[in-house]
Parts: C-alpha cells; structure tokens; sequence
C-alpha cells in the first residue's frame, strides 16, 4: 500500500476519538482537527462512543472485550452508514480493527458478539465499515502532493525520529509491518530531516509503564537509546500511548538507567500543523512534559550534514540490491 | 358390404383456434379428405357433441387430430376420451405437441393468474372480487365449470401419442403429407414427428456467416439488411434451432424466426439448445463483457421457451412473489469463497 | 457425520442436499482427485460426471440435472486463459450466464447453477467450492423440480393411464 | 488431570476459546515468538516453552507462569510466526484463563485490569486519573509519590482529566456487557 | 443385435475404499440395475488377478460392457482397458467409476454417505456405458527429436542422455549460456569439489555434440500437438553477433565502456559490461549485447565492440528469429528461482549491507567471482571476524512457503566451512531443525560441529543495527531465542547469510499453461505420480526434471534428467503412440448450415463448404473438446464417446435414487424399436 495519490479524498469521516484525547492527547485531538480543516476533512465524532478496552479488557474476559468493541463499530454504523471510521489511538485502531475482522473470520464470534449487542438493541455486521488510522487517512486519501502543497513553512532543519509503534502496523494494517516508510515520507515532504530509526516499530511499553515499570523503562530507553544514536532532535508518534511513555516516563529512564536524554516528543499532527503555519499555541505545543522549544527552534535553519557513516562507495565495494 | 371409408376426429382443446383454420388451409384438397375420411368429429365445424364419440366404440376412429394444450379438466377429460376411441391419435400443432402460446402460462401459476385477471390487472373492474368458481348454485339449478390447472400440459403428458404435427399452425403440405401417409399405410415408427430433421438454416435462402454477436437488437431497432442472416445483424433469430418445414415464413419478412416447429429432431430441450449457440458466439471474455451483450436481450426464456415451455425440462420454483411477478427464490447471506483460495 | 441440513433450512426433512458437478478432465476433475488423495472432506453432496472440456457443456445437462432431482449443479472447468483447449471456459462462462439469466425467470436462484475454476493443483478450492455451494444449497432448500409440473389430482390420471 | 473444567485440558481450551487459536497445534517450536519479544528476559518462559508447557499437559505451571503478563502486545510474534499462530491473542486467552482459575487473583497485573474494566463498566470511559491513584495506592504507594510527581506534571500541562465522563447510555452498555459475560461463562 | 450384458467390479482397493464403502452390500445391489449380468467385488481390482476376473468373464458371461468401480480413471482407465481388449472387448465400452478419490476417500467418517455416494457413481457409469459406442484409437508415429527445455544441469543431463542414444535433441536455454545455477556454485556440499570442474566438460560436451541442436538466449512461445508429434515455436533472441564470425577473443567485452550491475550470473554484487559473456566457461562462447544498457542503443553513438572486433561480427541490426521445430517429446527443466529476500523486511536485506543471500555469497566465495574468491563485507575489503548462517528464509513458512527447501541446511554447513576456512571467522547457525538426510550428508554436518561452528536452534526473529548495550555498536545484531536454553539471545555478528527458499520460477504457471501440464499449490510442475511416476506429467510426452519439479540438490536433478531421458528413450522406441479417439463428427446431411460452430474451434478443425451449405470436421486438427458439439443448435455435431446420449444417461443414473424420475418430459409412449 504504497500509493498516495490522494485519490480517495473524503470530506467527511466517522471519528473514534478515544479516552485518551479527553485527557493527556488532548494536543493530537486540537492539532488533528486544525490540520483536517487545512486540508479540508472534518472527523464526525460517534455519539456516546465508550472506551475500546485497551489491553486490559481482553485480558479479563475476551467475549465482553470484543462486545464492548462491536458496540461502538455497531453506533458508528447507525450514525454514518459504511463510512470510513478513523481512530487517532493505535490501541483504539487495532480493537476496533481486531473486533470487524475477527467477526468476519470467526461466525461462532460473530453470533455471540451480535447475540450480546443484541441485549442493547444493537448489531453490527462485520465488513460494514471501513476502520482506518487517522495517518493511513491523511496518508492514502489526502497524499503527500496536496499536503506538500499545504506547507507555508518546511521544517527544515528538523532532524525527526519517525515513531511508528506497534498497533499502527501490526498485526495486519496492509503496511510494512516490519519497516513502513509512510510517516517517514510525510515527514520529509513537510520539510524535515528524517534521520534512520531502526526501533520505528518497536514496543514502547504500553501499559507495563504502570504495572512493570523496569521492563517498560528498558523498552523505552531502547527507543530513546536508538533515536539519540541517529542524531534526531525530537521523536514524532502517531499514538497517545506511545507519546505518553516516551515523553512522560523519559526523567525516569534517565534516574533509572543514569543517562540524559532530553528528546522531545510531538505528535505527527503537531508538526502537520507547524509546517502549514499554524501557532505553535493553537496545536497546543507546550504541554509536552519535555520542552520542545530547543529542538523547533532549529526550523528554518541549514541542517547539520553529519551523517553517521561515510556514505562514499570504496571502489571495491560490492553493489548494494536495490530496495525498489 | 361396401369398403368404409376411414373416420377421421378432429378436437381443439387450449388453442388458439388457428390450427383448426390451418386445416382448412389445404383449400380444395380439403375435399379430397372430405371424401377419402368419413368425418366423425369437428365441434369447430360440424355438430356432433360428445356424446357421439362417447357412443363409439373404443378404437373405432382411425384418425384423430387433436391441437390444442391441456388446460384444464375439460381438456383432459377429452384427450382421454379422444384417445380410447381412436386407433391413431396425432398431436395436432404446436400447443399440442409443445404447449405453444398457452403454455407461457407456466411461468406464473393459478393463484397468480387468478388473482390479477380478477383482481390486480389496471383494467379489472370486479369491486365484489368475483372469481369464477367450478360449482355455482343458480335458480335453475348447479352450473359447473372444468377445474383450471396450476399448470399447462401438453396432449402427451396426459395422454400416449402416436404421432406429431409441428408448427403454429401446421403448414398445409405437412397436414396433407400426415394424411396421405396414413391413407397409405406408409406410417413411421409411432412417436415420430412428421417432418423434417434440419433446422430453419436449411430453408432459408440469406447468406449467414461466422457469427460474433456483439449486441441483440429489437426488431423495431434497426432495418435488416434483405439478403443477410438476421442473427448475423444482431436479431435474434430461433431458425437455428427449430426444425424446418414451415419454408423459412418469417426469416423471408424480415423478422427472425420465432420457433414455432420446436426444437430438431434428437433434441430434448430446444432452448437450452439456443442458449448454447447463442451464448458460444457471444463476444465478450469478462463476466462483466458478457453480461453487457445478455444485457440485450430481455426475456430470454421467454424467447427460447416461448413454443416449448410445458414441454421442455424446465420447471418452476414454488415461491411466487406478491401481485403476479414471479420472486427469485430467497437466501440468507450467500457464502463466499475464501478470497485467499482464488487464483 | 451426517450433516444436519435442517439447521439451514427446515425444508431438509427427508433427503439431504444433491448437486451435479460437471468437472472437466484436464483441471477440475484433477482437482477432485487431488482433494480425495490428499483426504481433504467435503459434504456428500456432490455427484460428478467427467467431460472433457467446460466447453463441452451443453446447458442441456444442467436443467436434465434439474429436473432429475438435483438441487444445483456446479460447473467446474479451469481458470480463464488457462484451458486446455485454449477458451472452451470462455464458451461456458457465456452459456452458464445465459443460462441462469434463463433460470432466474422460473423463480430459480441464480446461485443453484454455478460456475467456478479450479487448476489440477487447487484441491482446496474444489473442496471449498463443494462446501460452499452445498451451504448455499443448504440454505436455498430442495428444489424439487421433479415434482412441480404436477397437481395432485394429475398424478393420479397419469398412473391411471400407464396403470 | 489438573484444571480441566468440561473434561478439556487447558491446551484444548485455549485453542477453542481464541479466534484463529487452532493453529497452535501446528506450532514448530521454531522460536520466532520468543526471539522477537521485547520483554522476553524478564518472562519465566518464552513464549514457545509455554506452548511446549501446554502441549505437554503442564497446565498448573502454564497458569502459574508470568509469561502472558509480561506480553506487551506489540504483535512482533505474531506477524512473523511462519504457522499464522494468533500468538498475541493466545496470550490474552490465557490470562483469562489465569484469572478465572484464580492463579492470579490478586497480583499488579490482574488489580490494574481489574481497576481499569471497573472504570469502563461504571463510566464507559476510561479514567486515567482515578485509575492511577486508585491501582497504585494499593499496590506500591512509595511508587505512588513517584506516580504523583508524574501526575502533577502532566496536569499542569492540562494533560489530566479531573473527573471521568460518563457515557449517556450506560444502561445499554452494561446489559451488552451482561449478556457477553453470560454467554462466555455458559459456553465453557 | 445382442443383448446388452455390463458387468460391474466393485474394487477394496485394499481398505482405501472398502473402509468407508460397503463394497459388498454395493456389489449386491450393482447385480440388480438394469442389463447388469455380472457384479463383483475385488480386493484389487488392479492386481493381474483382478484383471484377469474381467477378462474371464467378458469371454465367459459375454460382456457386453464393463464398469470398474475403483480409483479415478487418471489412474488406472489405461489398465482396465488393456484388459478389455485382451478379452476380445473393445476398450472404449468401459468405464471408470471413482469410488475412490471422489467417495471413499472424501467422505472418510460418513459410510452411508460415501456408500450412497459410490452407488450413485456407479449407476451413473452402468448408464453412461451402455451408450458408448466402439472405438478405434487413433495411431500416430513418434517424432525422434526431443526438445529440453532449460540448459541448467537438469537439461544437460537430459540431453547428452538422449543424444549419446543416437537420437536428436534441441536444447533451449533463456541466457545467453547453459548451465544454469549449478555455473554459479563455488563448492558443491559434502565432498566440496568443485561445481565448475565437474559441470564444465558436460557443459563444453553439449557444446560439441552431433547429435544436439543448441539455441541459447531462446525461449519456447508456442507449442501445439500431441505426443509423438508436437509443433513448437521458439524465439531465438537477437545476440547482435554474427556467430559464424565470432572467436570468442574477448576484444569487444574488453573495450565496453558501459558496466552495468550483473544481476543474474552473479547475483547482483559484481559487474558486467553491456557486451559480455556471463562466464569464462560459457558454453556457447560467443557474447551477447544486451541492448537495454548498451551505449549505442541509447544514443546511438559508441560502438567500440564493433571498432574492436577482429573477425567484423558484431551485428547491430540482428534481428529475432523465429525457429519452428517438430518435437516427439519434450523434457521440461527449467529449475527455480531464489526466494527474494527483500519480502522478509525483519532480515533487514536491502537495508543492511553485510546481510547477503546465500547466492550472493556462492559468488562471493568463488574464484570467478568479483572478489575473486575473498569472503569480505560489502565494503569489498573488510573479513568478517562473525558470520551468521540464517536457515529457513523463506520456506517453512506459511507467509511465504510452506514446504522445505531440502537443500539450504546442507548449502549452510558447505558455507559455514567455507567461511571458516577462508577467514577463520565464528559461524553461527541459526536453524529450525537440521536436516542432513541423504548420503554423507550426516557425517558433514559432524565434521562442521568438530570445526567448532556454533549452530543454535532457534529462528531468527530479527536482524538489527540498532545496539542496544555496548558491544553491538556498529554490528548486525541476530536475535533469536536460543530454543534449547530457552532464553532470548542477541548476537552481534558482521555478516548474515540468509539461507532463501528455492521457489518455482516466476514465469512457472506460465509455462506449465503453454506447455499444458499442471502446477503445485505452491507453483512447482505436477508430476503424473508422485512415487511411481516422478518424472512424466498427466500431458503425455511431456516431462519433467531437476527442480522444476520441487526443491532438491544436484544429485536428485541430475538422476531425474537421467529418469525423464529414459522415458523419452522408450517411448521413441516404440516409434507410434496411440491417441484417445474423442473427436467431433457432423452428420452433414443434416447440417443445416448456420455457421454457429465455425469460429468456436480453438484448432480452426471447422470448414464451412460453401457448395454444400454445410460444416465440416478436420479429423487430423480436432482434439475432441466438444465445444462445437455443446453448440450446435440443431445437434447434429456428435462428440464421440462424450455423446449427448451418454452424458444425459449418466446424469439420469448419478440421480436414480433422488425423487421420482418417472414423470417428465419422456413422452409416454416410448417408440418401439424399429
């Protein structure tokens, strides 16, 4: 899924926002909705849509997870027929993906998650709606021309870590589910510097952050570890889970391990919104616990030209296979 | 005692009438049978009533030409009575041999037709709702009506028969060459249709080439070319699947054979027949493609069926939609095939 | 294991589900054949005939299925562009669309008559298109095409007359 | 044999009770799953000795293990499993199994799920805020300060939701709830 | 006429089917269908004994016809019918019931269902064979020419097999040189001598040989007939050398001033020039101007070769030649294709430079290779002091395929010893299980072991430059769990060898399509049977061998060219070959003329006689499809032994026992034979 050409542009989308852009992402929700309207789409919010159970339900009870899940795909449905339902959250995406194509896979699924649903006058069909990621969206249906074109101020200068995570990509998104390249393209068409960032896809904890801290640190100081490694002045992620343990967590990381990373990390909406000329207020720059001042102050100027490896050929070098 | 001539029967039951007609069409060779057939039984012509064949006795008749599709008890009451009283018995025309016009009916039942002649049809007006009924009491006592069939027959699904006449109406010269033969005793193995064992192509006279259908037209869409095969011009033309004898009528005026004499000799079903030609030569490798062309031709049963319906192998589903259009039959949620399996 | 078709439709009281297959020799038929070597199942249902070619396919065949008692019949020929015989697949896909354009005017699903391709090497597909069409079958009921030319009262005329 | 409600083993239950879970009993022992896990040092047994623990009948030590709680669901393992094992959602089957059994009744694990499906079933919504004080209160109140600089931080930032929202039709969504728990208990 | 008598035989097949069959009760109630005058069971039919049970009672009970009720007719139709025959029967009133793959074998835990199943079969087939007329086969001679298609060492086996016979073989080959993959190999495992030693004299003896045509840089497009006599259409593409000029001298590749990536002799990670000759031992000698990198052709300027050739060879304007040929057999080797690594994004190949594939490294580690025989990094000069072996790229895996590719364990000890000999590095190998299974291949996997090459059991999940602890900086770190430890371990290597899948051709259904065999689920050629007949396909006169047909290593390829030769062997000794006499045939006195038939002949077998106003059959072009025969509206096309008449019996008894088949369109009274 590599084509952008913007050709299935919509106007308007069905949004499952998340509890968490209520609370400590309220910034990706501000900057989503600013750079939606730059580039002319609106996110319909689902009425009274609940929470999609994160890890935790799953762990409990998988049926009541998955019913909890469907009645949000089955009010969606209500409100917006077979529109594309667009969740910012990759934890949201991925249950609220799981949950349709689970239901298509498995009838024995299906028949119960109805049956419970039903005891709310509710149903839902799986296949029926088109369950998206807010980046697959401005990715796939905007394109990389139409928000080139958007751009008033380049970023250039910035030297980014393009964070995936997990969810986004994993376990069937129709991306690279190893080493996607989609945000990394973004990036570099708003003007950045998209520096090599081999963990792009790797855990950043999730919930172990609250009941297995020294496994999550570790997880994301591997993260933080690679990306201070390849130079980057900031992180960007598409997920408040991920924004919050790397952003939030990082003073801990850095009394736990003796280290001192100070890498800021911003939502990819935020810097959408930076290179289009939107206030740094307005898209709620600011509220990251650590203070990406510093690195957004380098916009504009020339980039250090440092790369890590000498990229000159010997002349015995062997040829490299193409990655096309 | 003087040599009798032999008696000759003739009966129309569901018919249109026109192969009663057809009869006459011999003109004044009609004499001739006059002569040569002592003529026992013509309710279309002649006044004799059913009580003067029931009197016979079985077998008395030699000849008897029977057109006309069954109906209805009536119907069937006679082909009986017509058969136990005759030594040969002929299903005379198409409606009896096949069906014909009267057998379109199988493609809606009884309760349909009942309830839109008498009821739903734009130009009834029946405000009491009156259906005819098979027993209706009046002053002058019990008036009866046939039982009406769900389905149209043909004369040999009710009852055996030894020979068939093809056509709508049966051509003269057939008509005569049927009689002739059995004056002379020179009769084909029983079962036999008289006739013959080519299609329409053989009798008629336009040039035909490699076919490609690309579009069927309608007859009022276009102005065919005089000397061209008209399936070639895109007309639908049943003359490659129905057997000759009529001498190409209609191919002759412009209008494409409309299948008549039925199907050719050795076929079962004429109408799968012209599904199968028809469809082999039809332009188009997509399912998409293919579609487009059918798109042209509506009704198709009813073009390939429209002389043959009771006889063919068709048959009907029981479910039958609301206010006389048939309803496809039902189904929840029709499986897919897991798409990972496809080529 | 005997299947219990009623779950489907309650119409499946005395017989379970019949279906012609019409397998061509070069493809299907071997599909077939690699199912039942590699001991893939499948519903009963289906009763298969050999032909050499999908092109062979008289529609003929399918509505004599019909009208003996099936309840669908699946042709099954290989893949477009792959035929044996160049495109005698072509010619059946233009005849079987036909044909259930044809069928559809009687009230007959469309879904009774289907066509369908598998390669010798595709045993699963076979196996998959035999469990498929026998649910679809399976939910449609018994087409009973046998039955319906006749009312009651005529059933006995006729046994009185061979009688 | 230990811990077989309905006379199935737990290796049986878990391939029935989990979407696609069939294929477990393809697994090659290959140990991609193990290779590819983030927090696989701190796990008693890799992800693949768990399947042979539960292959092998071993269902107390299976329910025993802190295996399933360590997953951090990043979904590594099962994209590059070469046998489709739905490994991630295995790992969800069988911390329910562990929770239903009792093995893990009361650990940080079970309390902070526990906490967090009260919020959903009493709000419809999660609470960060209140799931937060309320988990490490009880579990690790020297944590706890830590977690409250934490907190504090993030509410200056406007970060934090001070009280939880309710969703409108609550009603609705505990009797689908309801019924779901009722279905998965009868069904076992 | 007599009186029809079918007897019935009702195979066991051991307990294959009558495990799941009632044989006995079905074999009862066979003896009750109509015209049934004998019906028994066997235990195998198949056996001479059983055989001779059919030919007793065709001469004893005066059979009319036959039905065997067995396995399918692809099986063993051909046997039964030879029975006949020999019984004085004609061979085409039998036929086949398969009560085998299609009941017993498919309905395994439902016996009334396959039982049912297999009476339905049966009554269909005592139908259909009452209508079946006798048949003579048709004769036809054996073309001697063989065409092998695939110089690789398959093809070559295959083809000095068959020349060294006597006997004329055209041997074909896509690149510009034969030998195939085997040309590239360095060492070949367990006795490591080496690939080019042993492949050169057969390569240089195809070269030379009276008895074979070569046509290098060609490749097969068209191919029409039958066994013993098939036409065959080949394009030999243009070299742009005159090759009766050309010496071989070298002069032309040496001036080239365009040198462009070799992608395909040596693998990617060396040079060629645009004019080149893929190897030093190529056989033919002659070069080739690939014109979508040379110079001239871009801008029309250069031409050094042609400046520097001796001999005036160089011929820029040569173009295509379309060769047809007569062919009695073609032999198919046209081997595998190396699994892209790039599909498995974890392995990070393309990405990370020192992860190489196993055939980057053969060319590596070769003396005609690019570093001349020195196993370094891609930077051309470092030797790596760790090397990771990665086993199982791409095969054993559902994502990509599914089967073993029997071959890379034992090319993975060839390498780790080659590695350990040229650099003395530590080997790592990373595997699933080990398979070593055929002849000294266990005893080198000891030897490997005794060399001190670590092998760790367990699949490799991820290959990373990303360091996590000091150590790993600047290394490709392999992680996997470490299956036999239990525990996850990462270790940094400097160079990875990914071990890739061998994998059908990408062109392989293709090519199966043209040649009209069948593939594999996962693309390989099908063999007719996979114990007894390995090497013929279910198309008569067409075969196969080497890896073509499945993954496997030199030794089994070259036994198979040898197999697929004997075949080919025998059969050009029989000198004719008898084929099925299914053809179409117009009554032309009673066509009628319309012409729906005439352009529906794939084999153009159709003439319209414009005199007459009928169509006619070509006997010698028809192949017996039936298409003309399903169309034909007035039915006067007959299809033999697929006539209509036998077609709808069948179909009447496979439904005898569904409803009441006695009502219908049967007109009442049924003609009384004549």
């Amino acid at each position: 899924m590599t084509a952008a050409n913007g050709n299935g542009r919509k106007d308007n989308y069905l949004y499952y926002p998340g509890c968490s852009q209520r609370a400590t992402s309220r910034a990706y929700e501000k900057s989503a909705k600013l750079v939606g309207q730059a580039l002319g789409f609106t996110l319909e919010e689902i009425n009274d849509w609940n929470c999609c159970g994160a890890t935790d339900y799953f762990s409990v009870n998988v049926l009541p997870a998955y019913s909890l899940v469907a009645r949000n795909l089955s009010l969606a449905v209500e409100q917006g027929g077979t529109r594309d339902l667009v969740a910012p959250c990759s934890a949201c995406f991925l249950n609220l993906r799981k949950t349709d194509t689970n239901m298509g896979k498995y009838p024995k699924l299906n028949k119960q998650v109805n049956q419970a649903l039903a005891a709310g006058n509710l149903h839902y069909d799986p296949g029926t709606l088109n369950i998206r990621h807010l980046l697959d969206v401005i990715v796939q249906d905007i394109g990389f021309d139409t928000i080139e074109a958007r751009v008033t101020k380049p970023l250039t200068g910035l030297r980014v870590a393009p964070y995936y995570g997990c969810l986004i990509v994993r376990p069937d998104a129709g991306y690279n589910t190893e080493y996607p390249t989609h945000l990394d393209e973004l990036l570099t068409r708003l003007g950045a510097t998209v520096v090599d960032f081999p963990m792009k896809t790797h855990c950043c904890g999730g919930h172990m952050t609250q009941i297995g801290e020294d496994v999550a640190l570790e997880l994301i100081r591997r993260l933080v570890h690679n990306a201070a490694e390849y130079d980057a002045d900031m992180i960007v992620t598409l997920c408040p889970m991920c924004q919050l343990n790397l952003d939030a967590y990082q003073g801990q990381v850095n009394s736990h391990f003796n280290t001192d990373y100070r890498l800021p990390v911003l939502f990819f909406t935020q810097l959408m919104g930076l290179a289009f000329g939107i206030k740094p207020g307005d898209l709620d720059i600011g509220s990251e616990i650590i203070p990406a001042d510093a690195a957004l102050a380098k916009i504009g100027q020339e980039a250090e030209t440092k790369p890590r490896q000498a990229v000159r050929r010997d002349k015995n070098a062997l040829p490299m296979p193409s990655l096309d | 005692m003087a040599e009798q001539k032999p008696k000759l029967a003739l009966y129309w039951a569901s018919s249109c009438g026109g192969c009663e007609i057809s009869v006459l069409a011999v003109h004044e060779k009609i004499l001739d049978v006059a002569a040569a057939f002592d003529i026992v039984f013509w309710p279309c012509a002649m006044d004799f009533k059913e009580e003067d064949v029931a009197a016979m006795d079985d077998g008395e008749v030699d000849v008897c030409l029977f057109n006309g599709a069954i109906r209805n008890d009536d119907n069937a009451h006679m082909a009986h009575l017509m058969r136990r009283k005759s030594k040969v018995l002929v299903a005379y025309g198409s409606c009896a041999m096949e069906g014909c016009i009267p057998g379109l009916a199988n493609f809606t039942d009884r309760e349909h037709m009942m309830n839109f002649i008498y009821h739903d049809s734009p130009s009834t007006d029946n405000p009491e709702g009156i259906e005819p009924q098979m027993r209706t009491t009046v002053p002058e006592g019990e008036l009866t009506l046939p039982e009406f069939w769900n389905t149209v027959k043909t004369l040999d699904q009710v009852v055996p028969v030894d020979y068939y006449l093809p056509g709508c109406p049966p051509e003269a010269k057939w008509t005569l060459a049927a009689i002739e033969a059995i004056l002379s005793g020179q009769l084909p193995p029983p079962g036999s249709v008289i006739g013959m064992d080519v299609t329409v192509c053989d009798e008629c006279s336009r040039t035909r080439s490699e076919k490609h259908i690309k579009q069927f037209y309608r007859p009022y869409e276009i102005i065919p070319e005089p000397d061209i095969c008209l399936l070639d011009q895109g007309l639908f033309c049943a003359g490659i699947a129905t057997r000759a004898g009529c001498g190409a009528l209609c191919p002759q005026v412009n209008m494409g054979c409309r299948g008549c004499y039925g199907p050719n000799e050795g076929v079962v079903d004429g109408g799968a027949k012209l599904i199968s030609a028809l469809a082999s030569v039809v332009d188009g490798a997509t399912p998409e493609e293919i579609d487009a062309v059918l798109e042209t031709l509506p009704d198709p049963a009813g073009y390939f069926y429209r002389f043959s319906l009771p006889h063919s192998l068709l048959r009907r589903t029981h479910l039958v939609g609301s206010n006389g259009t048939r309803t496809v039959e039902k189904i929840t949620a029709t499986p897919q095939l897991d798409p990972k399996l496809k080529d | 294991m005997a299947h219990d078709y009623n779950e489907f439709n309650p119409a499946w009281e005395e017989r379970t589900p019949v279906i012609i297959g019409l397998l061509c020799n070069w493809c299907s038929y071997r599909a077939a054949d690699l199912a039942g070597t590699s001991r893939f199942g499948y519903p009963a249902t289906l009763r298969d005939l050999r032909i050499m070619c999908t092109g062979r396919l008289d529609p003929t065949f399918v509505v004599k299925a019909l009208r003996e008692g099936a309840d669908g019949v699946l042709v099954m020929g290989c893949h477009p562009g792959q035929c044996h015989y160049d495109a005698g697949n072509y010619k059946a896909m233009r005849r079987m669309a036909l044909l259930r354009r044809t069928l559809v005017q009687l009230g007959v699903h469309p879904d009774r008559v289907q066509l369908a391709w598998a390669s010798a090497s595709q045993g699963t597909v076979f196996t998959e298109m035999v469990k498929n069409m026998t649910e679809t079958i399976a939910r449609l009921g018994p087409l009973n095409w046998q039955d319906t030319a006749f009312d009651e009262s005529q059933h006995k005329e006729m046994e009185a007359i061979r009688g | 044999m230990p811990n077989t409600p309905n006379g199935h083993t737990l290796y049986q239950r878990v391939m029935a009770e989990t979407p696609g879970g069939d294929t477990l009993i393809t697994c090659l022992q290959c140990g991609t799953c193990g290779g590819s896990c983030p927090s696989a040092a701190d796990m008693d047994a890799t992800p693949r000795r768990l399947f042979a623990m539960l292959m092998a009948g071993m269902d107390d030590e299976v329910l025993k293990s802190n295996t399933p709680w360590y997953c951090v669901s990043c979904y590594f393992c099962m994209v590059r499993c070469p046998q489709n094992i739905p490994i991630t959602e295995i790992m969800y089957t069988l911390k329910q199994e562990a929770i239903a059994q009792k093995y893990f009744d009361r650990n940080p694990h079970t309390d902070w799920a526990h906490s967090f499906i009260g919020y959903v079933e009493q709000y419809g919504r999660g609470f960060e805020l209140g799931l937060a004080t309320r988990y490490h209160l009880t579990h690790n109140p020297l944590g706890a300060v830590k977690k409250t600089g934490l907190m504090f931080d993030l509410a200056r930032k406007g970060r934090v939701a001070m009280m939880p929202e309710r969703i409108e039709n609550m009603p609705q969504l505990t009797a689908i709830l309801t019924e779901a728990k009722r279905i998965a208990g009868g069904e076992k | 006429m007599t009186e029809n008598r079918v007897g019935v035989y009702i195979c066991h097949c051991g307990h294959n089917i009558a495990g799941t069959v009632d044989v006995e009760e079905v074999a009862l109630w066979a003896a009750g269908l109509p015209h049934v005058a004998v019906s028994r069971d066997y235990k195998f039919m198949c056996s001479s004994l059983g055989q001779e049970l059919v030919e007793a009672d065709i001469k004893e009970q005066h059979l009319t016809h036959v039905v065997v009720a067995a396995c399918s007719p692809h099986m063993h139709e051909p046997t039964f019918r030879q029975a006949c025959e020999r019984a004085g029967l004609n061979p085409y009133l039998f036929e086949m019931a398969n009560i085998r793959e299609h009941a017993s074998w498919v309905h395994p835990n439902d016996r009334a269902a396959a039982t049912d199943k297999a009476k339905a079969i049966i009554s269909g087939s005592v139908r259909r064979v009452l209508e079946l007329s006798p048949l003579e086969p048709l004769r036809a001679p054996i073309h001697e020419t063989t065409l092998v298609v695939g110089g690789g060492i398959a093809g070559i086996n295959t083809a000095l097999e068959i020349a060294n016979a006597g006997h004329p073989v055209v041997l074909v080959e896509r690149e510009p040189s034969i030998g195939g993959h085997m040309a590239q190999f360095d060492k070949t495992f367990p006795t490591l001598d080496c690939a080019a030693c042993i492949l050169t004299p057969k390569m240089f003896e195809v070269g030379m040989h009276p008895n074979i045509k070569l046509l290098t840089y060609s490749e097969v497009e068209q191919v029409d007939g039958y066994v013993g006599n098939f036409t065959v259409r080949i394009r030999k593409k243009a070299r742009k050398i005159n090759t009766e000029l050309c010496t071989g001298c070298g002069d032309c590749w040496g001036r080239c001033p365009a040198k462009v990536v070799d992608n395909i002799y040596e693998a990617g990670i060396g040079y060629r020039t645009a004019i080149y000759r893929q190897f030093p031992q190529a056989v033919p000698k002659y070069p080739v101007i690939d014109v979508e990198t040379c110079i001239y052709y871009k801008n029309g300027k250069c031409k050094a070769c042609e400046k520097f050739c001796p001999t005036g060879a160089i011929d820029f304007d040569q173009e295509d030649e379309i060769i047809l040929m007569q062919a009695g057999n073609i032999v198919l080797a046209t081997g595998y294709d190396l699994f892209d690594a790039r599909r498995i994004p974890a392995y990070g190949y393309g990405r990370l430079a020192n992860v190489f594939t196993s055939m980057e490294f053969e060319r590596l580690t070769n003396a005609t290779g690019p570093t001349g025989g020195k196993v370094v990094l891609r930077d051309g000069v470092t030797a790596p002091e760790s090397v990771a072996i990665i086993h199982c790229v791409g095969s054993r895996d559902k994502n990509y395929n599914v089967y073993c590719s029997a071959t890379c364990c034992m090319a993975a000890l060839k390498f780790a010893h080659l590695v350990k000999e040229k650099t003395n590095a530590e080997v790592y190998n990373f595997y699933i299980d080990m398979r070593t299974a055929f002849k000294d291949y266990e005893a080198f996997y000891i030897r490997l072991m005794e060399e001190g090459t670590h092998f760790i059991r367990g699949r490799v999940a991820e290959v990373t430059d990303a360091a996590r602890i000091p150590g790993e900086e600047g290394k490709l770190i392999v992680q996997a769990e470490d299956t036999l430890v239990g525990k996850q371990r990462r270790i940094p290597v400097d160079m990875v060898i990914l071990m890739g899948a061998m994998e059908p051709k990408d062109d392989a259904k293709e090519v199966a399509y043209r040649f009209g065999i069948g593939c594999s689920e996962a693309g390989f050629f099908t063999e007719r049977h996979p114990k007894l007949d390995p090497v013929a396909t279910m198309s008569e006169g067409i075969f196969i061998a080497g890896a073509c047909q499945g993954p496997k290593d030199i030794p089994a390829t070259v036994g198979q060219g040898a197999a697929a030769a004997a075949r080919v062997l025998s059969l050009i000794g029989q000198g004719v070959v008898e084929i099925e006499p299914v053809r179409a045939v117009i009554d032309e006195s009673r066509c009628s003329g319309c012409r729906i038939c005439n352009n529906l002949c794939p084999y153009n077998a159709i003439d319209y006689l414009e005199e007459e106003g009928v169509s006619r059959v070509n006997a010698a072009l028809c192949k017996g499809c039936g298409t003309c025969v399903a169309a034909c509206p007035s039915q006067v096309i007959q299809g033999q032994h697929y006539t209509f008449d036998s077609l709808m019996s069948q179909i009447e008894g496979l439904l005898y026992d569904v409803g009441n088949n006695q009502n219908g369109h049967v007109r009442v009274m049924e003609p009384e034979p004549v």
